[in-house]
């Protein structure tokens, strides 16, 4: 029988052939080779336009700067580009697929209107030194999605330059320093919770500052005693996520905020989970001097694989002088233009204007949704997510009891008593047609299980997750290897990543 | 739902927000939008000025003709709406194409690895410096002033709280290169880095090997950056160079008015654990196959935090699969064919601009890519607005950034630039008005 | 291990648990449900823009004549559809993912700038009855593409109005009877080889022509005397396929079209076929009297899942009066437009101009391609087909030994002895990824595997489809039973074709 | 790969060919272009008129807003490059996409059948009257002037070599709908099919239950052909009808200068072994699973040659799948929500366009839905180069099909016309110069 088609089934290690028929397979999940190995010399997929100025000489012209020989960039026709790119594409999980609640990431559905407006040609093909009075279009977008960021953070001025989330802490973070620093002192450390993503301390390393990490309290949240002890002039900020990356509002903000203030101290707020607070409740508000947003989880940008994002940074007035060149200006006439004089601006973070790109995905969300539909989105969101709660508390342990805002974290306490790990939970996850929640983050819960399921998902496949979740507990207990050796269903099971780290093989070469 | 959880209303679940913070209006935002009404919006907006103008710019931002494949490929659902490969099981399918990407930009730069993305080509001149300050352990900077001012600009706010002071050098005034005699003099055994860019912000060909030379005399690592990666398919990789970096925009990129662009830093392989950004490597799974995943993670955030190589998380991944893509399309032969008629543009260009009287090169001394420096005795802002008439933007005002460069404009000449829009120019810049 | 996924194997029938986990499918083959029910009151994908004219009460408008109660669609969010159809397709096979040998319906890649250009707004958008002074670009497409084709083809006159290759044969029936007519006498029969494809005869019925079955000769082409004594004064055309459809050129067309002349008939040439000549040799030139071309083969325009199509008819100058209304004229200013008085005319088969944004596509191709481009891809296609008959036919039965063109044709005979058809060897092919060649056409192959590659496929492609081929002729030795199970690999096996047509269940309905 | 298969040269494998029919010369046919070069010949093919227009234009063509995600979805290769679904093992999506599509048009129908689509709402009318002719065994159609003036030059060209003779029968001068006394004199026991168009060409609803009463009193079948499917939304099903032939168009497909389109057919359950076309059916496969096939082919040309119920092959399936998703995007609620729109906005139009002085309506005597019928005193002529100006298209002139309807125009409002223009026409029509 080897050559029926019999996919592997656990325990058993199946030779190759069981896999692919001959050279082929099954073309949802084709055998296909590195774009490299497909390419033969020869074959074109472009025709450029007719030259019509003389053509030159490039190694007269250029001399020994001239290229001898070709960069080994693969050869193939179009269609196989298509078949490669298209191939490939099948094996990758999606949120058009279903359910991604990798928590922390908000995987919201990505409307498809947003890809369409971006690609309005007087857009996307505006260059970035355009003069201002030819691209008061470009700038009509840059400024209305700079007043709804401001009106929803509730604070008092923005900068869109930042490319991502990690990018706008750096840019809040030199706000922070370049005030303290007009106060005469940059002053020393920038207090971390324990329980923060590692983009927070490897920000405040690269703006010049040493980390003090803070250690939570037994509700996950910030310790006031042990804040109020650790804060003093020497203390630039404190960087804190809200609602916490356990999910939980800091209900102590005031006083948080109050503590640092008496000190001379910052409050930056690391905003990648504001889809849990958009039309509920203002950062600007509740004592946040500083923070960032992140346009790709809150306002629905597209993931893209990885990138690319958007991390607007929006501060009190105090802050407003040092924001970085350049800042959008309205003149009298009412002609906008960017303004390059400020000189007590921290500098630039990025060349042009930032993803604008994203700019234009994040407002037509925006306005897609409005006043009532940001309000509900949010209230949505945080309903999904204590849903997941109370229908899996019984079987997975919430260290955490804190009421849950728009994710929930569990841990893999109970399992792991049958040696079965959050790792482990994830991988068989996939089995049932679901990607992983976020895995062993946050650091204070011990091998966690971070779940957003975001608003987007309907009661229905919510359920189909809790199913899931809920039989995979089961197997744990009656039969853990199943869960040890997913996943059973994808192309590729578990993959060596000590190998990888220990040998890199980092790039394709000719054999 | 809610009854379900026990919640007698929605706002029991925000209950944990102090009252006094509570949002009990609506905010003050455009009322809620129709599809429709959002397209009208934007298609407004974009008609604000017609795109079916010509540009002569360039400095840093390119317009080269879009393979429609490239966005065919790279809205498919499974590409745009998944996320960072952790699981490797379900994301082959990004992991091998950055696996690609990685390949083919090693082989274009002449380097032996390169990383995943950075965000674009200024935070990755500054990230490839402070990756040069980590290997070799000094903390001093030389930079060519020739180098994309934003770039320069980026690089100091990095530098700046990490004590790492930079040394600026000029540029010999007849071939826009870096004055080769004042780097020598300012690269000492206290510099990590050397950063030229090449083709620089002038569009000329810098000597990588005589500045290699100097800066690897002193112990210095040499980090060159490129604006313009279509020039790669013609002008000579700078193999000399310790680490590149690039901004890839110019492989199917949309201008897109400065962003989303594509940062990338590659590097000599010795260097890889000192890498920022993320890498993906090849290996096997349990039963032999070959697969890909993200791997040296412990130099990154999420695993080593404050001591981590950089703080970047999300990076530029949709804009690399565009560019690896891009680079599939043209391959072996077209990048070079490509880079050729670029080449060719812009010689015409440069010609039929310089005819005139009141106009002349600047920098004519080296070769350049497809950028040069036109000098008008007129005042540029006197024919920009000739030009407009015409549908034309013309060239970059240098003094901007360059003072002493008054009346000197940097013009960039793509395959997608029609010669009859070129002859207008010439045409239009050549009519001084007499009384002029 | 009944929770643990474990994809059927031939012989054992697994219980559906086998195949799902609990609810849910793993994502590449979720287990979609059809959109009704996954309906659930309330739920909304749209919004319209406000309203900004008065309401209005329908009923009190529309009196009795107002719907009462709604037509029963599905109520669904965005990104449930996203994820339905996104679902959906990913259990179609496509050209974009493989090989789609499929015979006579000229599989070739459909380029992604075919699709860019038919969307661009001002030819998207246009309205059919917009002033033709206001349409000039529009037309400037439609004369651009007749003289194209009319170039290819050696004809004099054509219309692009029919929308696919039967509405076409219909068309150019029209013609040929209004001919006659005008020459005083309808006539009454259509002659007819064996090896026709079916839309053939059934054209010639609807056209009130009775049908005269023509007998291949050992070639499988038209046997001269059986022609030669077929055609009468009551004979008004033969409807002739050439290359034939066991892909073979016809060199007696000349013959043939002498004989049909010398009695006053015509000769009609289905041009399904010409990507087997475009560039070589042109219908006109060899006595062809009308023809229709399929511009979703010959010319790029894409399948898509069975349409839309579009069948332009090119004729010669004495049957240009009865083309139908409208036809496209210049006027002296150069100025075109539509003429609609044309008394001689067929009529319309269609409304408005027949289907345009296939026009554009096919326009698109032929630009892209050009006099050496179009050559090119006709030798290809012939080069690759006689690759694959040279590699299979020491394996599968050649009937007719005639050189081939685009296509070959073999027979399951040698396959018979062992109980295994052409159908079941086509499941099979899609086990080893590639979609299955046409079945069982034309009928006078008993069991006919009819293989066009298309010029579009690599040589790398072709050799993974021929070792396809000769290991399932393997496997019809050896092992028999795992062809005739055959597929293995998908999402269904064999479906009940019988009860399907036995007991019709066409739609869904409300439990 | 020549030398393998033993040929000498490519010319060997076309040595079939008689020498004297070999062309031997290039096509005269322009040049290859490359890829940028064909999109900036469409671009400025489609740039010879604006289309930030506004157009009034009805007549069984209309402008509706086609939400995004259909052409996102549509452009998945998996959909746009496949073919008809003959391997039901590979090809569930398209199939059971078909059979939604089929439900779908049988529930806003109210028939009980649909089949897979025919080529547009014209053949497929003509098609309809062909299958009552199959299903009576009759041989005569009587039909109303009010049905789509190109669907009765189709069914003319279908029906005139079939020995199918068809009456047209006139309609009321003040309602706009068929005369009815007329019909019931005409419809006899020869009477295969009575034909009506309901909104009619006029906008016109017809009376469907006196229509069906007439033709079923003798024994004819009454099709019904719906060139608006969005009326659907709103008006009365013709469930009285024993064929409903509609175009879709309006269903998320582009106007595209008038295709490609989608027509469809359905019926009463048992007239379904007399459909022309494709039809998807449930069932179930080896192991029970539930799985959806093409079924009751013997009706079909490749299987009953000559005796098949039509000769089509290709059909619209691309186009019905843009259908179904416009459908599953508005469902239950919107497509009516939507309908009302058209409505209200058609209803603004027809009061400000008759208020001036020189304007009428014409069959204001029964309903409609968002087309109307507009007289005024002013040749059409003279007002359409006024709203020219104001980059309006209006109304379309009838007299080219009703010579009686001198200075009668057809008007259509959908949901995309802004108010704003409307006002503006109806200015524009009312300013008739003086000296007229
Ligand atoms: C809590 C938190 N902070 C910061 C970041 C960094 O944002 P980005 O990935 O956009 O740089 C993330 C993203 O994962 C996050 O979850
Ligand atoms: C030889 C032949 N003739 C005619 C046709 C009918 O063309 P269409 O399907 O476009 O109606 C086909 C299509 O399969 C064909 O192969």
């Amino acid at each position: 029988m080897s050559d029926v088609l019999t996919p592997e089934v656990p325990g058993t290690v199946p030779a190759r052939k069981s896999r692919t028929l001959g050279k082929v397979r099954p073309h949802q999940t084709q055998n296909e080779a590195l774009v490299f190995e497909k390419s033969s010399p020869g074959k074109k997929a472009y025709r450029l336009a007719q030259l019509d100025v003389p053509k030159v000489d490039a190694a007269a012209l250029l001399g020994e700067n001239v290229r001898t020989e070709s960069a080994g960039l693969p050869e193939l026709s179009e269609i196989e580009i298509i078949r490669h790119f298209t191939r490939l594409s099948t094996w990758n999980y999606a949120i058009d697929l279903g359910m991604y609640p990798l928590g922390s990431c908000t995987m919201k559905y990505n409307p498809r209107v947003n890809e369409l407006v971006a690609r309005i040609e007087g857009l996307a093909e505006a260059h970035p030194y355009r003069p201002d009075h030819l691209a008061q279009g470009q700038l009509d977008v840059v400024d209305l999605l700079q007043q709804c960021l401001l009106e929803i953070t509730g604070m008092d001025a923005i900068t869109l330059q930042p490319a991502a989330g990690a990018h706008g802490e750096f840019t809040g973070i030199l706000l922070t320093r370049a005030w303290h620093e007009s106060q005469g002192n940059p002053r020393r450390t920038i207090l971390i919770p324990d329980s923060a993503h590692g983009t927070n301390p490897a920000t405040a390393a690269i703006c010049g500052y040493s980390v003090e990490n803070l250690k939570s309290n037994g509700q996950g949240g910030i310790d006031l005693e042990a804040l109020a002890s650790a804060v003093n002039e020497n203390t630039a900020a404190l960087m804190l996520t809200n609602p916490s990356t356990i999910g939980v509002f800091e209900n102590q903000i005031h006083k948080i905020a109050e503590i640092l203030h008496a000190k001379g101290a910052l409050l930056y707020m690391d905003g990648a989970n504001m889809n849990a607070l958009c039309g509920k409740t203002r950062p600007g508000d509740f004592g946040v001097d500083v923070m960032h947003l992140n346009l790709h989880k809150t306002f629905s940008t597209p993931h893209g694989g990885g990138g690319p994002g958007c991390g607007p940074v929006a501060c009190k007035a105090f802050l407003e002088p040092f924001l970085p060149i350049p800042v959008l200006v309205k003149d009298a006439n009412g002609e906008k233009r960017w303004n390059y004089d400020r000189p007590q601006s921290v500098g630039r973070v990025r060349a042009f204007f930032g993803n604008f790109g994203m700019f234009v995905r994040a407002l037509a969300y925006i306005l897609a949704n409005g006043p009532d539909g940001l309000r509900q989105t949010t209230e949505d969101a945080v309903l999904n997510a204590n849903y997941i709660r109370h229908k899996l508390q019984d079987l997975y342990d919430l260290p955490y009891k804190t009421a849950s805002m728009h994710e929930v974290v569990f841990s893999d306490r109970k399992q792991a008593k049958s040696g079965v790990r959050t790792g482990d939970i994830a991988k068989r996850l996939i089995d049932y047609g679901f990607h992983p929640y976020t895995v062993s983050f946050p650091l204070i819960v011990q091998g966690a299980l971070m779940i957003e399921p975001t608003e987007s998902e309907s009661r229905e496949e919510l359920d189909l997750f809790i199913d899931a979740m809920r039989q995979i507990a089961r197997e744990v207990e009656e039969n853990p290897q199943v869960v040890l050796d997913a996943p059973h269903s994808t192309r590729v099971s578990r993959l060596d990543e000590t190998t990888a780290a220990r040998k890199p093989i980092l790039r394709w070469r000719k054999a | 739902m809610l009854h379900e959880i026990g919640a007698a209303s929605i706002d029991d679940l925000f209950a944990i927000i102090p009252e006094e913070y509570r949002l009990t209006r609506d905010l003050a935002i455009p009322r809620q939008m129709g599809e429709s009404e959002i397209v009208e919006w934007f298609r407004n907006a974009a008609a604000k000025y017609t795109i079916r103008h010509t540009s002569f710019l360039g400095a840093g931002a390119y317009r080269h003709y879009r393979p429609v494949i490239i966005d065919s490929l790279v809205q498919r659902g499974e590409f745009l709406t998944s996320y960072t490969p952790y699981q490797a099981e379900i994301t082959q399918g990004t992991l091998q194409a950055i696996f690609e990407f990685q390949t083919m930009i090693a082989e274009l730069t002449g380097m032996d690895v390169a990383n995943a993305s950075m965000y674009d080509g200024s935070t990755g001149a500054a990230e490839a410096v402070m990756m040069a300050v980590r290997v070799t352990g000094r903390h001093r900077a030389v930079l060519a002033s020739t180098v994309h001012p934003e770039y320069r600009e980026v690089l100091a706010t990095y530098t700046k709280h990490q004590g790492l002071p930079t040394t600026t050098i000029g540029y010999d005034d007849t071939t826009g290169r870096i004055d080769l005699a004042a780097l020598e003099a300012a690269v000492t055994s206290e510099t990590a880095a050397v950063l030229v860019q090449s083709p620089n912000f002038f569009g000329v060909i810098e000597d990588i090997p005589a500045i290699a030379a100097i800066a690897h005399k002193k112990g210095a690592l040499l980090v060159v950056s490129i604006a313009e990666a279509i020039s790669l398919g013609i002008v000579r990789p700078p193999v000399e160079a310790d680490i590149v970096t690039m901004e890839a925009q110019s492989f199917g990129v949309a201008l897109s008015y400065g962003g989303p662009y594509c940062g990338v830093i590659a590097a000599k392989e010795q260097y890889v654990r000192q890498m920022p950004g993320r890498l993906v490597g090849q290996t096997t799974d349990r039963n032999g196959y070959r697969g890909f995943v993200l791997t040296l993670s412990t130099r990154e955030q999420h695993i080593r935090r404050e001591k981590a190589t950089s703080n970047i998380c999300t990076n530029q991944a949709l804009v690399a699969l565009m560019a690896t893509i891009f680079l599939t399309v043209y391959g072996k032969e077209g990048i070079r064919e490509l880079a050729e008629h670029n080449l060719a543009k812009s010689e015409y260009t440069a010609r039929v601009l310089s005819a005139g009287p009141g106009a002349r090169l600047r920098f004519s001394g080296a070769p350049r890519f497809h950028e040069f420096v036109l000098h008008t005795d007129e005042d540029p802002a006197a024919w920009h607005r000739r030009l407009r008439e015409e549908k034309i933007v013309g060239g970059l005002e240098l003094d901007r950034w360059y003072p002493e460069l008054k009346n000197a404009t940097l013009w960039c000449t793509t395959e997608i630039v029609p010669r009859e829009k070129i002859d207008i120019a010439a045409r239009e810049l050549a009519a001084v008005p007499v009384e002029a």
